[in-house]
């Protein structure tokens, strides 16, 4: 049996555009590639009964997440042509309009990568354990209703 | 024998504390009942339990030292 | 009537990922967005009849393709319910490894950027007059053709 | 009366050139039969034509320093 690898997801703090250009910029080698989808979740100032939210802070249950995410991972690359996948998601506080989810999705033709792009986002946020904790400019808070 | 309890999510605005320990507990229901006579908030809140990082639907033998999860909707991403 | 404002579209020479964290850094200002869909053609090194394609060069209808790309901004904005979009498609020399298009779309929820990005994509490869010279490892060529 | 023709792609290994000017065609189609004359390569090609950028599919009359392009099919992305 090969040996199962978890890969870690979780990025402490915002996911900084440099840090996805260093991605974007890892793959130039991989030549077998011709199409790149990337989503990216960004923190919305959202407003609310006269308040706005100013950040998000997730947290998780770190080993159930990245347990599930492994087979998410397996389910995926089963079931569309991809040459890779990645997938951040942040912990801890996040600013309005900074990024806390990047889904980064690659292969030889775009409808492989554009698709699991999309299935791979819509698992991440239905199936990992994590929790957003949305904080309004008076320091008061609700927490966050994926619908 | 012990088990462990971790609560996520807003369930822990119910606990205020984040980790517990129970002892003389069975199975998850004898825990629950011990966990809802602690905090009766959590009676009417939705939540799913994992036991060692597992998740279970139905009621289930713990071992000394088990790992319990409370974990309330997910809302990442 | 207002003004119809052409956006140029257009890089000579490849998409840089520095170029690509730029336009996301420059969207953590616009605070109702909470979703960004990005697609990304990369030039594949495919291998025919034993010869192998190191390069793309594309050429255009400049005038036509901005035209028609102000078109196609119109009704994919009268569409879906978008915050922004932004295309860039490279001119002249691209290498295997480098990116030669660059769609990017941002909304309140999810499902507006991806499924205008998708749409997007497919329109610019069937109506931009764009054409793409694959020049393989030995100085020969074939043109490339979109299926 | 002088008209620009412009081609692009593929069309330009059969025309060599990508400019051209011809003189005394009065429509899209006496246009295209001193084309086909000059180039006969191109009567089996495929393409689209636009007389001053936009896209045409039936004979079109043409007006002096109007610009034909030639244009086979697109190949972006």
């Amino acid at each position: 049996m090969p040996e199962k690898k978890i890969k870690n997801i979780f990025i402490n703090g915002p996911i900084l555009s440099s840090f996805i250009a260093d991605s974007i910029q890892k793959h130039h080698t991989k030549t077998d590639i011709g199409g790149h989808s990337i989503f990216l979740g960004q923190v919305r100032a959202d407003k609310i009964n006269n308040k706005t939210i100013r950040a998000i802070e997730y947290t998780a249950n770190e080993t159930m997440a990245l347990e599930k995410m492994y087979l998410i991972r397996e389910e995926i690359f089963s079931k569309y042509e991809l040459i890779c996948m990645h997938v951040y998601h942040s912990l801890g506080n996040i600013n309005v309009g900074e990024i806390c989810l990047f889904v980064f999705t690659s292969s030889v033709h775009r409808k492989a990568a554009i698709e699991a792009c999309n299935e791979t986002v819509e698992k991440v946020k239905s199936l990992l354990p994590l929790w957003g904790k949305e904080i309004f400019d008076d320091e008061s808070h609700q927490w966050k209703v994926n619908i | 024998m012990k088990v462990n309890v971790e609560i996520f999510g807003q369930l822990t605005e119910i606990t205020k504390n984040k980790y517990f320990e129970f002892t003389s507990v069975n199975d998850t229901d004898s825990l629950l009942q011990k966990i809802y006579e602690q905090f009766p908030g959590l009676q009417s809140a939705s939540f799913v339990i994992a036991v060692n990082n597992n998740l279970i639907k139905h009621n289930t033998l713990l071992q000394d030292n088990n790992t319990v999860a409370l974990m309330p909707p997910y809302s990442g991403g």
